[in-house]
């Protein structure tokens, strides 16, 4: 691969597999390019390791086998503070959300700024623009946990992208949502698209990936199954 | 600087919020460290006065003649070969009989037709003040009699045994209890930091997610916990001086003139205790962290 | 209602309203009976009440205003030992599916069975076929905690399922499954409502409630608003 | 039936699952049991060894003339006139010189040419031996100086007023200390069955969720309970079995044939320690569901 090429590349998975006791194969020989900018959809039935494959992209689980690079970064080297670093580059919204029942809805989303030492000003505005656009400015002062799923998932989504990362990893983001809300969602994702994020989104639901042009990738117990276009996926190559 | 004001809101944030739970902790350290201190207290005043009781401990060695200076010495030196002691003094027939006199008081009287010398001259010895040179006192006392010229040995035998096995349980009884409440309370306060730093488990875990550097983490927890150590075990001393000052007031009046000299902390060991509570706090945060931060 | 109607009644809601601190109008007179043997489904958007009413219909929490009857019995007066009975009665299905992360599944499951002292061959084997049908019969011994979250959300269905309730509430039960799981649940339901178990679904997936002759009910901000059929939902009446 | 089947094979799984946890609340108790007896112990014996100290404890009246029995019997009135005391005691003169020929023992032959009624008689007083009546000492003694007859009353103020002190000061401290561990002990074990409770909140709500009557979620909580305080109040009262008897083999030796005379609790003490801590035990964690079972 070229030093250009590395360059454009955000994320780039060779072989990796990861296999939980007993014997749960949650992933198998997954090799993926994915280039800065691009939004890919990832689906695949409950269960075929799509959960596993973004927690080990943003380094919350290792792979047995195989060699994963985030932004340049070979996360099987990479050391304790540099990934720490790389962290405040990626926003993640989690599939079990991950906010603090007993923080405000504002505080939730501040945590993802302020450990990049974001100021206060900065951290308002964009936590209040984040809640207008996904209709959650009313609840903006009520402690996370007693808000509706929905809305939780809302938070935890304006969470993942209020620090303005370079890589957006979803999982199942509008698991919760009805059609119009989770428009909303799907719109704030292509805004940050259009302004350069990567995006990598786990999903089930058709309805927001099914549109033309849309580059979706499909697990299949662990293996990397469809892709469209077919293009998408890199060969199966041995380490670099 | 961005560094600094951020760990600082947290803190203060964090203080802010949870200060009902760290009450708990603060109160749990608070009474550990008086409970340390009050133990600490009563076992160094309790060798002291295992110190000031045994004064009155001495041997008296009768004699039939009045030893000469020559002879005084080779007692001197017998005794010596023996153990060593504290002092030796040398009591003749006449300052015996003043002595005699000096206790029966106004009824002196009554001395008044009996010879001068009607008593013994003796040797009193005052032992070395110590456990071991007290374990030996029959025997020491066996070998006195042996000497020549020596009438009778006397000593106080019973009360130096009570007082000594006394002294001797109390300072066990005091160790023992002191172990027990060390083991306590530093079970108390590693259990109370653990479930401080547990409660916020996941809210570390979340800091570790968004990418917080590890001295984001690390560092309010341990100013939190170096603020409980300074405020509580100045409070737990602060308690047991008040303790302090109310037991002697109310209970040692008497004793005060006499065996006891109370004394409290000196204010470097104060100064001691209060470093070490707030290095032991903070530090136990610091390492209770690092489990949940494995992240 | 004559005593033949109310025999035929499972839930009874009457002028029903919740309101949350400081002023969310989560429920605000809502009247609603549906009959035994029903399959209801309830639509609406993100925070419209959905989960309220379901938690009130289980008892978690009161109406501030009017008058609900479960099974003939009138929960503001039930005593507590008669609630946990009738709760026995009830299967729920959480949108946060409230399963014990360090139990087995199927120790998560045997819980809704062994309250009603079911013998230990019938837990074993409604716990079988239940994870049967549900394609999870592989991870019957691992703990729920490792399960992902689709796993856990028909763990969630199995256990409330499991004792065969007479009325069974579903909270979002397929928002984190894909089509072909979903499926396996729909069918589930359907083959319990088919045995005369009532349903009360609550779900944003149309996929699942757009079939010929479904029954929806639709909240909007606390208030019932569409229904279809439109005889559904009973006229507004005063405290019986 | 059904319902104590489900009722012991929920408490024996919860045991066998979370015993691992258990295992620290039952140190905690164990611990708590065992510095409670301890002080409990100590506090008991140090009452007894202050009732015994101060078996030596006298006023001594000498008078100038041997008083007939009417005097006596005057003086007798006299001196309860003032306080209860606990006995009295006439030493003749003949009798004074006996004693003091005695104290002499082998050099009695000094004593050859002097009258045997040198010594004054005297009256031996044996005041009550309670706190009262040892701070009205001084003044007894000056009330018993203005009775005609008397030459001098003798006491041995210095170490009555030290004992007392020192004995005194010696049930304060147990008693604090006492007060201090009670105070840790209780919180400690009211935070350990908080814990326990608060570690299984979770599957607590659920089994209310899902029916469970009141009694089903209760009982096995009550019965871990129980269990947990038989077997931490047993090993408790054990340890420090334990502890007595070495401490009494090897401190109390030389003592135990005087002052002190070391008891342990007795058989029914230790049944209804152990019976109050199972009470405890279990009511703690009745109560602690309590608040939990409120969904
Ligand atoms: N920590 C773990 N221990 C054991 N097995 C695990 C663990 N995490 C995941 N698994 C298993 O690995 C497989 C893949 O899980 P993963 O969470 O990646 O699925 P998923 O594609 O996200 O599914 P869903 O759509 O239901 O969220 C599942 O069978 C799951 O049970
Ligand atoms: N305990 C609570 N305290 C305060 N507000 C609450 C509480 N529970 C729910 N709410 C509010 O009540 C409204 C209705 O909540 P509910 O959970 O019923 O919505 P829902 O229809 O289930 O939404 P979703 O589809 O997102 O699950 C929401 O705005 C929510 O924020
Ligand atoms: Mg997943
Ligand atoms: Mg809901």
């Amino acid at each position: 691969m070229s030093g250009e090429e590395k360059k454009l590349t955000m994320i780039d998975l060779a072989r990796v597999s990861k296999t939980f006791p007993p014997d749960v194969h949650a992933l198998a020989d997954v090799s993926l390019r994915i280039r800065r900018g691009e939004m890919i959809f990832l689906t695949g039935q409950s269960g075929a390791g799509k959960t596993t494959l973004l927690r080990m992209l943003c380094g919350i689980d290792c792979p047995d086998k195989g060699y994963i690079e985030i932004a340049g970064y070979d996360l099987s080297r990479i050391s304790g503070g540099e990934m720490q670093k790389l962290r405040r580059r990626i926003g993640v919204a989690y599939q079990d959300f991950k906010l603090l029942p007993d923080k405000t809805v504002a505080q939730n989303i501040a945590y993802s700024m302020e450990v990049s030492y974001r100021s206060r000003p900065f951290i308002r505005s964009q936590t209040e623009k984040l809640l207008t656009e996904l209709h959650l400015l009313d609840k903006q002062d009520a402690l996370a946990g007693k808000l509706s799923r929905g809305e939780q998932q809302r938070v935890s989504i304006a969470r993942a992208v209020a620090n303005e990362p370079e890589l957006i990893l979803a999982d199942e983001p509008t698991g919760n949502l009805d059609t119009e809300t989770a428009l909303l969602v799907t719109q704030l994702f292509r805004s940050y698209n259009e302004q350069g994020t990567t995006l990598l989104i786990a999903t089930h639901d058709q309805a927001i990936y099914d549109f033309p042009g849309s580059k979706v990738i499909k697990i299949e117990n662990g293996r990397l199954a469809i892709q469209k276009p077919p293009t998408l996926v890199k060969k199966a190559e041995g380490k670099e | 600087m961005n560094f600094l004001l951020a760990v600082f809101s947290q803190t203060w944030r964090s203080i802010a919020e949870t200060w009902r739970t760290q009450l708990l902790s603060l109160i749990t350290i608070t009474l550990s460290v008086l409970i340390f201190t009050f133990f600490y207290l009563v076992y160094s005043n309790a060798l002291q006065v295992g110190n000031r009781l045994d004064n009155d401990l001495r041997l008296i060695v009768y004699l039939d003649e009045q030893p000469d200076a020559n002879l005084q010495q080779e007692y001197q030196h017998k005794i010596e070969k023996f153990d060593q002691v504290e002092r030796i003094e040398f009591v003749g027939k006449l300052e015996a009989y003043d002595r005699f006199k000096g206790q029966l008081d106004d009824s002196q009287d009554v001395l008044k037709d009996i010879p001068k010398d009607f008593l013994p001259p003796s040797i009193e010895i005052y032992p070395r003040r110590n456990l071991e040179s007290l374990s030996r006192i029959k025997g020491f006392s066996e070998y006195l009699e042996t000497m020549p010229g020596v009438l009778k040995v006397q000593y106080g035998r019973e009360w130096v045994e009570r007082f000594y096995s006394f002294i001797q349980l109390l300072r066990v009884v005091v160790f023992l209890s002191g172990s027990l409440l060390i083991l306590t309370t530093t079970f108390m306060i590693g259990h109370s930091i653990r479930l401080t730093v547990f409660s916020r488990k996941k809210e570390l875990e979340l800091l570790r997610l968004v990418g917080a550097s590890n001295s984001y983490i690390r560092v309010p927890f341990f100013l939190e916990g170096a603020l409980l150590g300074a405020l509580g075990s100045t409070a737990g001393i602060a308690a047991l001086y008040l303790l302090f000052r109310w037991i002697k007031t109310n209970f040692a009046g008497q004793a005060a003139q006499g065996m006891f000299s109370f004394s409290f902390f000196s204010t470097s060991s104060v100064c001691m205790i209060i470093v070490l509570s707030i290095l032991l706090c903070a530090g136990g945060s610091f390492v209770s962290i690092r489990k949940i931060l494995s992240v």
